[in-house]
């Protein structure tokens, strides 16, 4: 390019001299509130806070309470995250859970009484009094857990088609396989959950893998109550998850193609992304993530449920988008989603600890939403000086 | 002579950097200013501060005689001041009179009647798309009109308003060449009214033709403001750029071989192009010539593999195509830089460096998993941008809609560039671009070819075909017309033959048709 | 500019509410620290029956100087677990569930007892109840009470009418199993009489007033001529009568075209339309003793430090009938708080 | 061009799909259960379908905005109760408790507005926070018993004007004030170039933070009136009153054409889908279908409908494609 001439080269711009003292001030505190962490110090200053009137929320035994409750939420989240990046919305995250989890009490249950489940339509077929397909078999947990990720990216997979495919709205799509899929497990158990699951399965909704002891070293047998536990199998799933969804869309040419999806589909799509390709994707990795949810929450509960994740929806959009990713698509990060997931679970958790009258929790749950959702305009308002970006 | 808006030593910073620095200036009143510069040299700004859509650091206004602090843009058109953006402001999902009325709609009068008076605004559409003589009905939606039909409704939207000011920013450049002289009899007649004109504009031709007085900002200053009888185009450029740019158009250094690149064989799409054939070889500079309508974007985007074909076939390299898609044209070495960057060319709101980068994330992730291989992929981008010489802050930061439209288009350039295509089809690519930037993208075509690359050159300006171009091919009515050699280009005979069809074409009110 | 700041007096504003709202709850937590501490979760507080029995239970043991900390699950079995466990983070002395249904109630008693926490579950017995303080009642066998007694009248219809008795069932959200239990209870009586019953009309209700009207309007305008109605739960008579009245069809016992009507729950609405003649039966649990029971059996654990109390306390339940209401009214949660006055207060 | 007969009539008949799908549900369940095709019927299911319908309405202000309103359910719960306690405490009329009513919506609606307008708030935040923290207020007012109201309310709910119900009276009028205030005035012109680009919509002398402001309003006093008129048919408040109807009501307005990316919509397409999705459930109630398939038929029927209208969305953009050349 050496026929352009450098004359049109631009003259250097701004003029920058050392600002004095408070302006330096100014500027960290900048730093802080634009940080990304924000919502994560916001939550912790809460927490904090309410922990001045509330001390049994600083007991370890509640700390560890909350980190064994935000795993499954995050694994749920993430999946919610990457839709919303790029500009999608999944619904119907919920009833794959439903689904996935009668799957998973379908292969592993270990025993069912007649009495309970002979009404089923699996019955006889799937589920017997000797329990599920694969009951007692060694790798039955492997095969389920496997089995439950691939029936949520299956309906990942017609979401995607549908919305790529006919350019049907993501919301009605989703909304629709909500509805039906969720009746559809009701109506394969006939309400029943399917119980019995083999502790091997448990494990991974409530085993741990490192606990903590914290009481003095005199006493002669330790308490249960004391065993906290610190790394669970829900934690290492989650965290996992979290990694590689991260490392997805940081690094690989997948994670910017949907940025670039939802920033501008049209401009993607000039610009040769395969965007139908990559819209299907997203949607069965969304699956699959509540898919993986639905391992976490059916050990946790301890049977297959048809009724699981019914009420789920709301936290898992609110957390997401309170941790900052844009409903409109293109913006969004694995981290701020595991934030605003902090967030809701320090926020349950406390309600659940003010013993608050059953009549008060939810004004003030509503209120403290709000307050949060505020804090985060003003300060956006401070850095722009009143306008909105 | 009395000045009707006046400005006292204005001024407006954005993060310690000047837009507008201490501009004085006297708009004088029934008359037309002509205002120039570069973009980026403020203008924009200086308008979006008369117009209230900024508010500015230092400085004054006086409108009329009286004090003038518009804090919206609400405020200023009350006062009177009405606008034509640069970047066309209207609802495609609303009707053309919608629009015009939006702002202030007809009211009917008297109690049972309430809501808009739907009979007095087709009345006063059908007369105001008159005045800008737009011959389409008030009720068709504006998502139908072509692009120039679009502009003539904004200044219909101005007129309305019956604004004592009207400030046209870069009003042309989406239009074709009988739109504009259809723009400049609509300017000379509200001069005749009195109203009072501020017309920023690129091709200073126009400026040259129309205004009273010029005034020429550079760097947020105003460094010019006299009668146009002290101007003339050399002059006006050397002001805007700082210097004297004796010609308009960077000599050609290379010749065209004669290995095709890209040929095109009887391609046919009932109701679009017909019989289409056209060859781009090796180091060649195709201009494509035609007026709005006549199909030369609609034979790009099918070239390029976003629209489909019926019959005829695509010769790239040797291979034949009876269809394509867009990954193939990618993998055969197309570049696709398209009419409206906003749309379909930039990540507005993502950094520089995600838009250069965007195309060619495949070829540089690492094998397997596709992981980026960033550090090569930045050198690259860092590369394109500096080769393109876009003027940026940290492009892996600032975003791509904070850039000047010229540097947005360089961007759009760099993007294709990574992916080392052999032919380039260029849609408009120097659209609403000042001068400065026109001649680097000029010179970038010229390097291009140099380079051995092919390129499509589309554009309604004939002038910058002429200028650039080894032969221009006309369309109209979706079919080739004509072509010239650089030896015969004669802008006459060019333009008589895009409008050959005239008495019959019809595309601009078939595009009007609702339905 | 003057936005911001706006925004900013909001924020500190609406902190400070929120503070003041923590203060006045401080000093009793303080307290707390000296006082017994038990833990009630309910699933969530949408009907009469809920409502009655939370309140019955939270203010006898506040009347017992014990400190209440409650949760409300809502409908959500993973939350309910999670308050538990929080519950059991705060060391309380013992643990009260409504849970949401069976299975995870087993859940729930393993975590506790598991801490060493006594805990009772309360009217929703856990699959396996050999675990943990269990009040039950089983919702199948009382709606079969109630049921039964309405075949009875249907009996006496047929003798007059001669032509066989339609029947309507109310069916709850199938993802609850009482609802699953009643609508069982209902059809054991139904098949018993396959001489006496044409089949059954089914309505979804997903325990949700609107959607129980819209489809009752639907399934009466599609068979007029219903004569027996079954509702799972009494909070549903409102609907069923602001769907019957404009037909000419609620009418009182012994009018020509009363709709034989039955329920459960035993509230106090159902009450009153006994009494009043429009309903003949309603399968009641008998909910203050039920928590009577409860409270017996978690306070006593606490006391005698039992830490993982398991017995078994079964409410048998009763079908309140046009027959019996006379004399067991009193044994009735609903007509009591019928007698306080409940449903005229406010 | 020779197909162009065939695509005109397939285009026809893609331009009605919806109205087509209403006609063939309809004459399907009919077939299965003759009595449904009863006029008594056919107002059973408008009528039932009145309240979604109304608060849709709303709905589709906001989200022709670009905007959304997830507290409609809670809106409903609360300005009924509100009304109901009124009616209990002043023993009112049902026209002044109608009032209270519509008062309280609107005032809810204006703090959502507030929220979104002058502190620049995510509309989806705030109003899911006002979702939870509305219904909260309520149960606090009640301890969640359940409101019983005075007879005069279900007087009003089955009373009718001309032989028509009450509720089909009151949807009818809110849809044609709707339809007026979207297509014939200023601020409903308004709020379509608002969700447009909001941007423009400014710079063109358009006060949008009021036409936000006002939508919000609106969407409270559709929200109260809709609540309003179930609580005249079902004559008792109890606590899950409105609960999860925001995604009805979203799914009506959107199945009815209206976009959640903002500016398209209208309030006839909210009728359309509200009535479709109730007219389907009525009508597996008829053929007495078994209640676990109920829904998932209900979803199945829904999604065909969707299916249907993108489709002609297809064919529209394609026909949109601007002829240069008239063919021989």
């Amino acid at each position: 390019m050496t026929s352009v001439p450098q004359r049109l080269s631009s003259a250097p711009r701004s003029t920058a001299s050392t600002p004095p003292l408070p302006r330096r001030l100014w500027n960290a505190l900048r730093g802080l509130l634009l940080s990304e962490y924000f919502i994560l110090y916001l939550s912790i200053a809460y927490f904090l806070l309410i922990s001045l009137f509330f001390p049994t929320l600083l007991e370890p035994s509640n700390l560890s309470n909350q980190l064994t409750n935000i795993w499954p939420l995050l694994t749920i989240a993430i999946g919610q995250t990457f839709v919303l990046i790029i500009a999608g919305i999944d619904l119907s995250q919920g009833s794959v859970m439903a689904i996935c989890s009668v799957v998973g009490g379908v292969i592993l249950s270990t025993s069912l009484s007649k009495s309970v489940m002979s009404n089923s339509p699996l019955w006889g077929t799937l589920l017997t009094e000797k329990g599920g397909i694969l009951s007692g078999d060694p790798n039955a947990v492997l095969v389920a857990v496997l089995l439950m990720v691939a029936v949520g990216a299956l309906i990942g997979f017609i979401n995607g088609t549908a919305i790529t495919r006919f350019n049907m709205p993501p919301f009605m799509v989703t909304l629709v396989s909500l509805l039906f899929f969720s009746a559809f497990a009701i109506y394969l158990t006939q309400s029943r959950n399917i119980a019995n699951l083999p502790d091997s399965f448990l494990r991974l909704g409530q085993g741990d893998i490192v606990s903590v002891y914290l009481g003095e070293k005199a006493t002669p047998q330790i308490k249960r109550t004391e065993l906290l536990s610190l790394v669970t199998y829900s934690a290492v799933i989650a965290v996992a998850l979290g990694v590689v969804a991260h490392f997805i869309l940081s690094r690989t040419v997948f994670g910017r193609q949907m940025y670039a999806i939802g920033t501008n589909r049209r401009a993607a799509e000039i610009s040769g992304v395969p965007t139908r390709r990559v819209i299907t994707l997203v949607y069965m990795f969304s699956g699959a993530c509540a898919g993986l949810a639905a391992v976490i929450y059916s050990a946790r509960l301890g049977a297959g449920r048809p009724t699981l994740g019914d009420n789920l929806l709301l936290d898992i959009i609110g957390a997401t988008v309170i941790g900052g990713t844009s409903l409109f698509g293109g913006k969004g990060k694995v981290l701020w989603t595991l934030f605003g997931v902090v967030f809701f679970t320090l926020l349950l958790n406390t309600l659940n600890q003010m013993r608050l009258s059953a009549f008060q929790i939810d004004a003030v749950k509503g209120s403290v939403i709000l307050l949060a959702a505020l804090i985060d305009v003003t300060r956006n308002r401070f850095l722009t000086g009143g306008r909105v970006a | 002579m009395t000045a009707l808006l006046t400005l006292q030593s204005i001024s407006k910073a954005f993060f310690g950097v000047y837009a507008v620095r201490d501009v004085t200036l006297n708009v004088p009143a029934g008359r037309i200013l002509g205002l120039i510069g570069q973009n980026g040299a403020g203008k924009s700004t200086l308008m979006n501060l008369i117009g209230g859509v900024l508010a500015p650091d230092a400085g004054s206004m006086t409108f009329d005689g009286k004090p003038y602090v518009p804090r919206t843009p609400s405020d200023a058109v009350s006062a009177g001041i009405a606008f034509i953006h640069q970047e066309l402001n209207l609802f495609t999902n609303l009707s053309i009179a919608e629009n015009i009325f939006l702002g202030a709609f007809p009211q009917r009068r008297g109690f049972p009647f309430v809501g808009i008076d739907r009979a007095a605004m087709r009345r006063q559409s059908e007369a105001l798309l008159e005045a800008v003589d737009l011959k389409v009905k008030p009720e068709s939606p504006v998502e139908q009109l072509a692009p120039g039909e679009r502009q003539l409704v904004e200044i219909a939207k101005a007129l309305q308003l019956d604004a004592r000011l009207i400030i046209f920013d870069e009003p042309t450049t989406s239009l074709t060449t009988r739109e504009t002289r259809k723009l400049v009899e609509i300017m000379q007649r509200l001069r005749e009214r009195g109203t009072t004109l501020i017309y920023i504009s690129h091709i200073l031709n126009d400026v040259l033709s129309l205004a009273d007085e010029i005034a020429v900002m550079r760097d947020g200053e105003l460094i010019a403001h006299a009668p146009r009888v002290e101007f003339d185009a050399s002059r006006m450029i050397s002001l805007m750029v700082g210097y004297s740019l004796d010609q308009l158009f960077p000599p050609r250094t290379s010749t065209p071989t004669q290995t095709p690149l890209l040929t095109l064989k009887g391609i046919s799409q009932p109701g679009i192009v017909k019989d289409i054939g056209l060859t781009v070889n090796a180091g060649e500079v195709v201009g494509l010539f035609g007026l709005m309508g006549s199909g030369r974007t609609e034979l790009a985007r099918i070239i390029f593999g976003l629209d489909s074909f019926a019959s005829g076939e695509i010769v790239i390299g040797g291979e034949v195509l009876r269809h394509t898609s867009v990954r193939e044209s990618i993998r055969n070495r197309i570049a696709f830089v398209t009419e409206n960057r906003r749309e379909e060319g930039l990540l507005m709101t993502s950094a520089i460096a995600e838009n250069i980068g965007l195309v060619s994330l495949p070829r540089y992730a690492l094998p397997g998993v596709q992981v980026v291989d960033q550090p090569r992929l930045e050198r690259a981008v860092g590369q394109a941008a500096n080769q393109l010489q876009i003027k940026s802050g940290n492009i892996e930061r600032q975003a791509a809609k904070a850039l000047s439209g010229g540097n947005q288009q360089k961007v759009v350039i760099a993007k294709w560039l990574l992916s080392e295509p052999s032919l380039f089809i260029m849609d408009e690519p120097t659209r609403g671009i000042d001068v400065g930037a026109k001649y680097e993208i000029y010179s970038i075509i010229n390097t291009l070819a140099a380079e051995g690359n092919g390129v499509l050159f589309i554009s309604s300006e004939i002038e910058e075909l002429m200028g650039m171009c080894d032969r221009i091919v006309v369309m109209s009515q979706g079919e080739i017309y004509g072509e010239f050699t650089r030896a015969d280009f004669d802008k006459e005979a060019i333009l008589r033959t895009a409008f050959r069809e005239q008495a019959t074409q019809k595309a601009g009110d078939h595009a009007a048709d609702p339905a | 500019m003057s936005n911001k700041f706006r925004g900013l007096a909001l924020v500190v504003l609406t902190a400070a509410l929120l503070l003041v709202n923590f203060a006045t709850l401080h000093p009793t937590t303080v307290r707390a620290q000296a006082k017994k501490k038990v833990c009630f979760a309910f699933q969530d507080l949408e009907t009469e029956f809920w409502v009655a029995g939370h309140k019955a239970i939270t203010e006898t043991l506040k009347a017992k100087g014990i400190d209440v900390i409650e949760v409300n699950g809502n409908q959500d079995a993973n939350k309910q677990l999670e308050q538990i466990k929080d519950c059991i983070a705060q060391k309380v002395a013992g643990i009260i569930v409504i849970p949401q249904d069976g299975d995870s109630a087993v859940t729930i008693v393993k975590e506790a007892q598991k801490a060493d926490i006594p805990i009772a579950i309360f009217n929703r017995p856990p699959t396996d109840t050999s675990k943990g303080i269990v009040v039950v009642a089983d919702n199948k066998v009382i709606a079969q009470q109630a049921v039964e007694f309405l075949a009875q009248r249907a009996l006496r219809q047929v003798e007059i009418t001669g032509n066989k008795v339609t029947p309507l069932i109310l069916v709850g959200d199938l993802g609850d199993p009482n609802a699953v239990g009643r609508k069982d209870g209902f059809y054991a009586v139904i098949d018993k009489y396959p001489a006496l019953f044409n089949k059954p009309i089914e309505v979804a209700t997903e325990w949700d007033a609107k959607i129980a009207l819209a489809n009752l309007e639907a399934a009466i305008t599609a068979n007029p001529n219903i004569d027996l109605i079954f509702t799972s739960s009494d909070f549903l008579f409102p609907t069923i009568r602001s769907i019957l009245e404009p037909r000419g069809k609620w009418l009182p016992r012994g009018q020509k075209g009363h709709v034989i009507m039955g329920g459960l729950d035993g509230d106090a609405t159902a009450c009153k339309l006994i009494k009043d003649g429009f309903v003949d039966a309603t399968g009641v649990q008998d909910l203050y003793y039920e928590a009577q029971l409860t409270l017996d059996g978690i306070l006593g654990a606490i006391d005698k430090g039992e830490t993982q109390p398991n017995r078994v306390l079964p409410d048998p339940g009763f079908a309140l009938t046009a027959g019996n209401i006379d004399f067991r009214e009193k044994d009735m949660w609903g007509c009591r708080l019928l007698a306080e006055g409940f449903l005229n207060k406010k | 061009m020779q197909q162009t007969r065939r695509e005109r009539v397939v285009n026809r008949l893609l331009q009605s799909s919806t109205l087509i799908m209403f006609v063939a549900i309809f004459v399907i369940f009919g077939a299965i259960a003759p009595r449904f095709i009863l006029l008594e019927n056919v107002t059973n299911i408008i009528k039932q379908s009145a309240f979604t319908g109304v608060v849709a309405v709303g709905m589709t202000f906001v989200l022709l905005t670009r905007g959304i309103d997830l507290s409609v359910g809670s809106n409903m719960y609360l300005s009924a109760l509100i009304a109901g306690l009124a009616m209990r405490q002043f023993n009112l009329a049902v026209a002044p408790a109608f009032v209270v009513a519509i008062l309280t919506g609107m005032l809810f609606g204006a703090f959502n507005a507030f929220c979104v307008v002058q502190l620049k708030m995510l509309p989806f935040i705030v109003t899911l926070a006002t979702l939870v923290a509305g219904r909260g207020i309520g149960t606090a007012l009640t301890q969640s018993a359940s409101l019983d109201y005075p007879e005069s309310m279900n007087a009003f709910g089955v009373s009718s004007l001309l032989g028509v119900p009450m509720p089909i009276v009151v949807f009818v009028i809110v849809v044609a004030v709707a339809w007026f205030i979207l297509t014939q005035t200023a601020f409903g012109r308004q709020v379509y170039a608002v969700g447009n680009d909001i941007d423009g919509a400014q710079k063109a002398g358009v006060n949008t933070r009021w036409v936000v402001a006002r939508v919000y309003i609106i969407s409270g006093l559709c929200a109260a009136v809709g609540g309003f008129i179930l609580i005249s048919q079902t004559g008792r408040l109890d606590q899950p009153f409105g609960k999860n109807q925001e995604f009805n009501v979203i799914a009506a307005a959107v199945l009815g054409g209206t976009s959640l990316f903002g500016g398209v919509g209208s309030a006839f397409g909210a009728v359309i889908g509200a009535v479709l999705i109730q007219m389907v459930q009525n009508g597996l109630v008829f053929a007495n279908v078994n209640l676990y398939l109920q829904p998932m038929i209900q979803a199945a029927i829904i999604f065909l409908a969707v299916f249907f209208d993108s489709l002609r969305g297809v064919r529209l953009n394609r026909l949109k494609r601007r002829f240069i050349r008239a063919e021989a």
